[in-house]
C-alpha cells in the first residue's frame, strides 16, 4: 500500500462550474402563466420536473429563484415528502422521497393547497371507524 | 471530293469540337441571359433566337461523340440525331439571325463564348450544304473572281487613277520593300473610295513608307462569313503571298470588321504558321502616327458625334482605345453611346447577315437596337470604321427615317490633318 | 424491422461509397473528355496575355453586368440566392465541415446554425423562384429539356431534405438523415453526367473566354 | 397474511397499513415514473387500485446479465421492491434460488398456471447460426423462447440485444444472431432497448401493464413511445450550444469545459431515441452527455456498427478517405481510356476532313 501511495498519480484538480443551460427561464415562463390561469380560472396545474432536461445547476437555479414561502409541511408516508410554498404564494415545491432516502419524484404545483396536504376521503372514514372504535372502548371502562 | 453531304457535315461538326467548346458546352445551365446580349432576341423578343440554342446541332455532335452518356445514348438509339431537317431548320439561326458579334460572350455567367461556337457551327454547315445562298455565290465570287462584289483589279486600278489625278497624290503600287501594305475592302473601293485618298494623303504627310499590292487589296473573306475554313485560308494565302512578294513589313486591315478578324487573327492559324510581318488595323497604326507626333490635327469641330464600335475591330479584335484617341483629334465634342467599347450593339450586319437576303428583313427590325442608341446621344454626326457598318446603318437608318451623316474615322482625320503644302 | 435505421445504415455506408466512387470516377473521365479534345495552338501574334485574363474572367464572371441584371433581374437574383444558399449550407455547415474533414484530412470553421439555418430557407427560396423563372420565362421555357428540370430536382432534394432533417420534420430522424443522405448520393451519382458539372467545368469556360480574349487585348 | 396472488394492490397495500397518502404519493412516483403527465395520477389511482399480480417469465438468451445489473441496481429499489412484490418473478436464472430441474419446472408450472396471460421478460438475442451456441438446460434459445412465448400475453425483449440483436448481431454477426421480434410474429412484442435500458423504463413498462392491464403505445421500433418518443438531441440540455454552432472538438478543451455541444466528438443524439436526458442514471446523478461523452446510440438498431463512437454523426460509416483514394486511381485510368477515344475520334475525323471548295458548297442528293 505504501509503494501505491508514493507513487505519484496527479490527480486533476477538477472545479464544477456551474453553466446556465438556459433551461430554467422556459419554465419560470410557464410557472408564471400557470399562476395567472390559478388567479383568474381557479385551474391547478402540476408540473412534473423529472420529465424537464436539467443541465448540472439548473435545478439549484430554480429553487433558488423560487425561494422560501410561508408554509412548509413535512409528510411521513412511504417516505418523507416535503412540500413548501415558495416566495410566490400559490407555487409549491413537492419533493417526495422513498423509505431508503431517494427522491422519486420532484413537481411544482400551482394551487391553493396541495392535494396530498387534505386529509383523504378513504383516511378520513377509516379514521372515523378508528375514533368510534376507541369511544366505544372508553364507554366499557378503558381509561380515555 | 465533290458536293456537300450530311455526313461530311457531321464530319465537319466532329473536328471543330475542341476542348473550349466541350467545357462551353458542359458548362450552360440554360439560363437564357445570353438572349440578353442579342439584338436579335431583344429586338424580336422571339425566344428562338437565344444565342446558345443556335448551336443545338454542334452541341448534339459533341454530346453524342465525345461523352460517355451522349455515346451510351446514341448506341442505345436515346439521342436526338442531326438530320439535315436539323440544319436547313438552324440556317436562319446560324446565318440570318448571328452577326457573330460576341456580345453573347461578355454576359455568359459560366464564360461561355458562344460566337466562337458558332463560328465553328457554320463550318458544318458548309460542308453539308446548309449555308445560304448569296453567302455561298459571294463565296464562289471571291474565290473566281477575287472580290466577293466580282471587282476586279481593273476597278481598282481605275480609281486609283482618279485618285490621283483629283487630289495629285501618287499612290504607290507594287513597291517593294516599302513597309505598310494596306488592304482594301470591296465596298471601299466601290461605295468609299474616300478611304484610299485619305490614306494616301496621311501617308504623305507621316511619310510612311507604304505600298498597295495589284496581286492582294482584298482585305474581305467570305470564307469567314460563310464559315469555311478552307475558302478564308486560300483568301488569306493570296494576301500573305502579296506580302511577302513585295517583303513588307506590315499589313494594314482597312476599315473593315470581319477583314481584320481574318487577316490578323485566324489568317496566321488558317495557313498554319506565323506570319513573317506585322498585321494592325488602320485604326491602330493612325493612333502610333498620332502618339509619335507624325500626324496632327487642326480645326477640331465641334458637331456632337458618336462613334460606333464595329464588333469585330472592338470587342473582338481588341482596338478599343485608338478610335477614342482618334475621336479627340477631331472633334471636341464626342459623346459615347451607353453601351460602347466592348459593350457595343452590332450594326445587325455582320458575320455575313448583310451579304444575305434571306435575312434582310429581319436585320432591319433589329436595327432599331442600333438606331435607339444612336437618338440616345443626340449626335449629329455617326463615325465608324468598318465600311459595312456603314452601308448597314445608312440603309437601317433610311429604313427609319433618321437624317444622319455618317463617315469612316480615318476619311475624318485626314479632313482635320495638318498638311505640309 | 428497423427499416429506418437499416436504411440510414446503408446510405452512410455501402451507398455512400458507391456515390463517392461514381462521382470521382465519372468527374475524372468528363474532364479528361474535354481535355483530351485540346485546343490549337494560336499562330496569331497576340496583343495580350492569356493566364491572367483567364484568371480575371473566372472572377469576373461571378458578378453580373448591369446591362443583362436590368433585363433579367429574377434569373441574377433567384440565381445568386441559391447559389449562396446551397454554397453555405454545404460548406458552412459543422456537420458538413466534419464530413470533410474526416475525407481530406482538414476543416475549416463553420457558421452558427441559425444562420445555415437561414441561407438553407434562401436556397430554397431562390431554387423555386429559378423554377418559376424557367416555367415562365419565353427563353427559359424554351431552351429547357428534362434534364433541366432533372438537375433542379436534384438540387432542390438535398437542400429541402436538410432543412427538414435539421427541423426534425420527418420522422423518425434516421429515416430524415438517410434521406437527406440519400439525395446527396443521388446527386453525386448524377453529378458527372449532367449539367451538374458547370460547377468544375466553368471554370475551364471562364478561364478558355478570359484567355482568348485577353490574348486580343479584350477583357471579357 | 394476505393471498397476493388474488387480491388487489390497492387491498394489500391499504393491509400493509398504508394510508391513501401514501397510495396517491406513490401513484405519482409512478406516473412520473412511465413518463406520464401528473394529470393521469388519478387514473393510475383508480387503475393500481384494482390491479392485480401477473406472473413474469424471465429468459436470458446471448448476453451479459447488464440489463439484470441495470434493473437490479435501480436507483429507486423500493419503488422497484413495490413493483416486484406485486408482480410473480416466477423465473429468472440469475436471480432465481432454484436451479436445474427445479427451476425449470417452475417455468412450466407458471406457464400452465398462467396460461395467456402471463408475461416473459427476454433478455439477450438468439442464435439461429447454430442451435448450440446458447442453451439452457440442453434447449436451444429459440426452443426456449417458442415454446414460452407461446402461452404469452406479451413478450417484453429488454436490452437492445434482445430487441435488435445487439452485439451479438454486429457485424459479421458470427453466430447469426436475431432479434426477439424476428422469432415472436403473432404476440405483441415491447422493445425496451438500451445497453442496458434505463432502468426505470423497463419498470415502467411493467408498471405500465401492471397498472392498466395493457401495452403502452409503441413507436415504429415497437418502442413504448413514453420513454422513445423524443431524441437524445432534443432533450439535451446541451441543445443550445448545438444550436449556436459551439462545439467542443476535443474532450479537453475550452468548449469541452464549458459544457458545449458534444457532436464534433462523435454524439449520435440526434439519431438516437432514449428517456436519458431525463430520467438520467445512477440515481438521477447524471447521463452520458452531463458527464462529457457523447451518445453512443445504444438504444438504436445496430448501432455498433454506425461508424465510430467518436466520429461526428455526419461522417459516413465505410473509410471514405480510402473509397475516394481508390475511386481516383480508378477515374485517372477510366479518365486516360476516355481521353485516349476521345483524342482518337478527333484525329479520325481530321483524316476524314476533305477539303471544302467552292465547287463543294452544293448539296449532292
Amino acid at each position: 500500500m505504501n509503494a501505491l501511495n508514493t507513487t505519484p498519480v496527479p490527480i486533476e484538480k477538477f472545479t464544477a462550474v456551474e453553466h446556465r443551460f438556459g433551461n430554467t427561464l422556459p419554465l419560470l415562463h410557464e410557472i408564471s402563466h400557470a399562476l395567472h390561469r390559478l388567479q383568474v380560472e381557479g385551474t391547478v396545474t402540476t408540473l412534473d420536473l423529472n420529465a424537464v432536461p436539467f443541465g448540472p445547476g439548473d435545478e439549484r437555479q430554480l429553487v433558488d429563484f423560487l425561494g422560501r414561502g410561508e408554509v412548509s409541511a413535512k409528510l411521513e408516508a412511504m417516505g418523507d415528502s416535503h412540500i413548501r410554498e415558495s416566495r410566490y404564494s400559490g407555487v409549491w415545491i413537492v419533493e417526495h422521497w422513498n423509505t431508503s432516502g431517494e427522491r422519486v419524484a420532484f413537481q411544482i404545483e400551482i394551487t391553493k393547497l396541495p392535494a396530498l396536504l387534505e386529509a383523504q376521503q378513504e383516511d378520513i372514514a377509516e379514521s372515523l371507524l378508528m375514533l368510534q372504535a376507541a369511544l366505544e372502548n372508553a364507554r366499557n371502562g378503558a381509561s380515555v | 471530293m465533290t458536293g456537300a453531304t450530311l455526313e461530311r457535315g457531321l464530319n465537319a461538326f466532329k473536328e471543330q469540337v475542341d476542348a473550349p467548346v466541350a467545357a462551353f458546352f458542359s458548362s450552360c445551365v440554360n439560363c437564357g441571359m445570353c438572349a440578353e446580349a442579342c439584338l436579335f432576341y431583344t429586338e424580336t423578343g422571339d425566344p428562338k433566337y437565344t444565342p446558345i440554342r443556335k448551336l443545338e446541332p454542334l452541341r448534339r455532335v459533341w454530346e453524342q461523340e465525345y461523352t460517355v452518356l451522349g455515346k451510351l445514348k446514341k448506341m442505345l438509339g436515346l439521342a436526338r440525331p442531326v438530320t439535315d431537317e436539323l440544319l436547313q431548320e438552324w440556317q436562319e439561326l446560324l446565318y440570318d439571325s448571328c452577326t457573330l458579334c460576341g456580345r453573347c460572350a461578355m454576359v455568359c455567367p459560366v464564360g461561355n463564348d458562344i460566337s466562337y461556337m458558332v463560328r465553328k457551327a457554320r463550318e458544318g454547315m458548309v460542308a453539308s450544304g446548309n449555308s445560304p445562298a448569296d453567302v455561298r455565290s459571294a463565296a464562289e465570287r471571291a474565290v473566281r473572281i477575287g472580290s466577293p462584289m466580282g471587282l476586279k483589279y481593273k476597278a481598282l486600278a481605275a480609281q486609283i487613277k482618279r485618285i490621283e489625278t483629283e487630289s495629285g497624290i501618287k499612290i504607290p503600287l507594287d513597291v517593294e520593300g516599302a513597309d505598310y501594305m494596306p488592304l482594301l475592302s470591296s465596298m471601299e473601293i466601290i461605295n468609299f473610295p474616300e478611304y484610299i485618298e485619305a490614306l494616301a494623303r496621311i501617308f504623305r504627310q507621316a511619310k510612311v513608307s507604304w505600298t498597295l499590292c495589284s496581286e492582294a487589296f482584298e482585305a474581305t473573306n467570305t470564307g469567314i462569313q460563310i464559315g469555311s475554313s478552307d475558302i478564308a485560308r486560300e483568301l488569306v494565302q493570296r494576301i500573305v503571298d502579296g506580302a511577302e512578294k513585295l517583303r513588307v513589313k506590315c499589313v494594314i486591315a482597312p476599315e473593315c470588321g470581319h477583314a481584320y478578324t481574318s487577316i490578323r487573327w485566324e489568317g496566321p492559324n488558317l495557313i498554319g504558321r506565323p506570319f513573317p510581318f506585322k498585321v494592325l488595323h488602320i485604326l491602330e497604326l493612325l493612333d502610333e502616327l498620332r502618339a509619335s507626333g507624325r500626324i496632327k490635327t487642326e480645326n477640331l469641330s465641334n458637331e456632337r458625334m458618336t462613334f460606333h464600335d464595329p464588333c469585330s475591330i472592338v470587342r473582338k479584335g481588341g482596338v478599343i482605345d485608338s478610335p477614342r484617341e482618334l475621336m479627340a483629334m477631331v472633334s471636341t465634342n464626342f459623346v459615347e453611346m451607353q453601351d460602347h467599347g466592348k459593350w457595343n450593339w452590332c450594326c445587325g450586319g455582320g458575320g455575313g447577315v448583310s451579304a444575305n437576303t434571306n435575312a434582310e428583313a429581319l436585320r432591319l427590325k433589329v436595327f432599331k437596337r442600333k438606331k435607339d442608341q444612336i437618338e440616345q446621344t443626340g449626335a449629329t454626326k455617326l463615325i465608324t470604321a468598318c465600311a459595312n457598318c456603314r452601308l448597314v446603318i445608312e440603309e437601317g437608318l433610311e429604313e427609319y427615317h433618321v437624317e444622319l451623316p455618317l463617315e469612316g474615322l480615318t476619311e475624318l482625320v485626314a479632313q482635320h490633318l495638318v498638311e505640309d503644302k | 424491422m428497423n427499416e429506418s435505421m437499416d436504411f440510414l445504415l446503408w446510405t452512410r455506408g455501402t451507398a455512400f461509397d458507391v456515390s463517392v466512387a461514381i462521382f470521382i470516377v465519372g468527374m475524372l473521365i468528363r474532364l479528361f473528355e474535354i481535355v483530351s479534345l485540346g485546343r490549337g495552338r494560336d499562330l496569331a501574334a497576340p496583343r495580350g496575355t492569356e493566364f491572367l485574363p483567364g484568371i480575371r474572367t473566372i472572377l469576373s464572371r461571378t458578378l453580373p453586368y448591369g446591362g443583362t441584371f436590368k433585363r433579367q433581374p429574377l434569373t441574377v437574383i433567384a440565381g445568386y440566392l441559391f447559389h449562396i444558399g446551397l454554397l453555405v449550407s454545404l460548406l458552412l455547415f459543422i456537420p458538413h465541415i466534419e464530413l470533410f474533414r474526416e475525407t481530406f484530412g482538414f476543416g475549416w470553421p463553420g457558421l452558427p446554425n441559425p444562420i445555415v439555418d437561414a441561407a438553407a430557407v434562401l436556397g430554397i427560396t431562390g431554387l423555386l423562384a429559378a423554377l418559376w423563372n424557367r416555367l415562365t420565362n419565353p427563353v427559359m421555357k424554351m431552351l429547357s429539356d428534362s434534364e433541366d428540370y432533372l438537375v433542379w430536382i436534384l438540387t432542390f432534394l438535398p437542400l429541402l431534405t436538410g432543412y427538414l432533417a435539421y427541423h426534425r420534420m420527418i420522422n423518425p430522424y434516421p429515416l430524415a438523415m438517410g434521406l437527406h443522405i440519400l439525395s446527396i448520393e443521388l446527386l453525386l451519382v448524377l453529378f458527372p453526367f449532367t449539367k451538374l458539372m458547370h460547377t468544375f467545368t466553368l471554370f475551364l469556360a471562364r478561364w478558355y473566354n478570359g484567355a482568348m480574349s485577353g490574348r486580343r487585348g479584350v477583357e471579357s | 397474511m394476505v393471498d397476493t396472488k388474488t387480491k388487489t394492490l390497492g387491498e394489500i397495500l391499504r393491509h400493509s397499513g398504508v394510508s391513501r397518502r401514501g397510495f396517491l404519493k406513490f401513484c405519482t412516483a409512478t406516473a412520473s415514473m412511465m413518463a406520464l403527465p401528473p394529470g393521469m395520477v388519478p387514473a393510475i389511482a383508480a387503475a393500481l387500485d384494482k390491479a392485480r399480480r401477473p406472473s413474469v417469465i424471465w429468459l436470458s438468451f446471448q448476453e451479459c446479465t447488464g440489463c439484470t445489473e441495470s434493473l437490479t441496481r435501480s436507483h429507486s429499489p423500493s419503488l422497484e421492491n413495490l413493483i416486484f412484490d406485486h408482480i410473480s418473478l416466477d423465473y429468472h436464472h440469475t436471480l432465481q434460488v432454484a436451479s436445474g430441474d427445479a427451476a425449470e419446472a417452475a417455468r412450466e408450472e407458471a406457464m400452465h398456471a398462467n396460461a395467456g396471460s402471463y408475461l416473459v421478460v427476454v433478455d439477450g438475442s438468439i442464435p439461429l447460426g447454430n442451435p448450440g451456441y446458447s442453451t439452457t438446460a440442453g434447449f436451444s434459445n429459440l426452443q426456449i423462447l417458442e415454446e414460452t412465448a407461446a402461452g404469452a400475453a406479451a413478450v417484453i425483449a429488454v436490452g437492445t440485444c434482445a430487441a435488435f440483436g445487439g452485439l451479438p448481431k454486429a457485424d459479421p454477426n458470427p453466430t447469426g444472431a436475431v432479434s426477439v421480434r424476428d422469432i415472436v410474429t403473432d404476440k405483441p412484442v415491447i422493445n425496451v432497448s438500451g445497453c442496458p435500458p434505463i432502468p426505470v423504463v423497463i419498470t415502467g413498462v411493467l408498471a405500465h401493464y401492471l397498472t392498466f392491464g395493457t401495452l403502452p403505445e409503441l413507436d415504429q421500433y415497437g418502442r413504448p413511445k413514453a420513454f422513445y418518443g423524443t431524441s437524445i438531441h432534443d432533450r439535451c440540455y446541451r441543445r443550445p450550444f448545438y444550436d449556436k454552432g459551439l462545439f467542443a472538438s476535443t474532450f479537453d478543451d475550452e468548449g469541452a469545459r464549458s459544457g458545449w455541444c458534444l457532436y464534433k466528438l462523435g454524439c449520435k443524439g440526434p439519431m438516437t431515441y432514449n428517456a436519458c436526458a431525463t430520467a438520467k442514471w445512477n440515481e438521477g446523478t447524471s447521463w452520458p452527455v452531463e458527464s462529457g461523452h457523447g451518445c453512443l446510440g445504444c438504444s438504436q438498431p445496430d448501432f455498433w456498427d454506425a461508424g465510430g463512437f467518436y466520429n461526428a454523426l455526419s461522417i459516413p460509416v465505410g473509410e471514405l478517405s480510402r473509397t475516394v483514394s481508390y475511386a481516383t486511381a480508378a477515374g485517372l485510368g477510366l479518365g486516360a481510356v476516355a481521353a485516349g477515344i476521345n483524342h482518337r475520334s478527333k484525329v479520325e475525323a481530321n483524316r476524314r476532313h476533305g477539303e471544302v471548295t467552292v465547287d463543294d458548297l452544293e448539296k449532292t442528293s
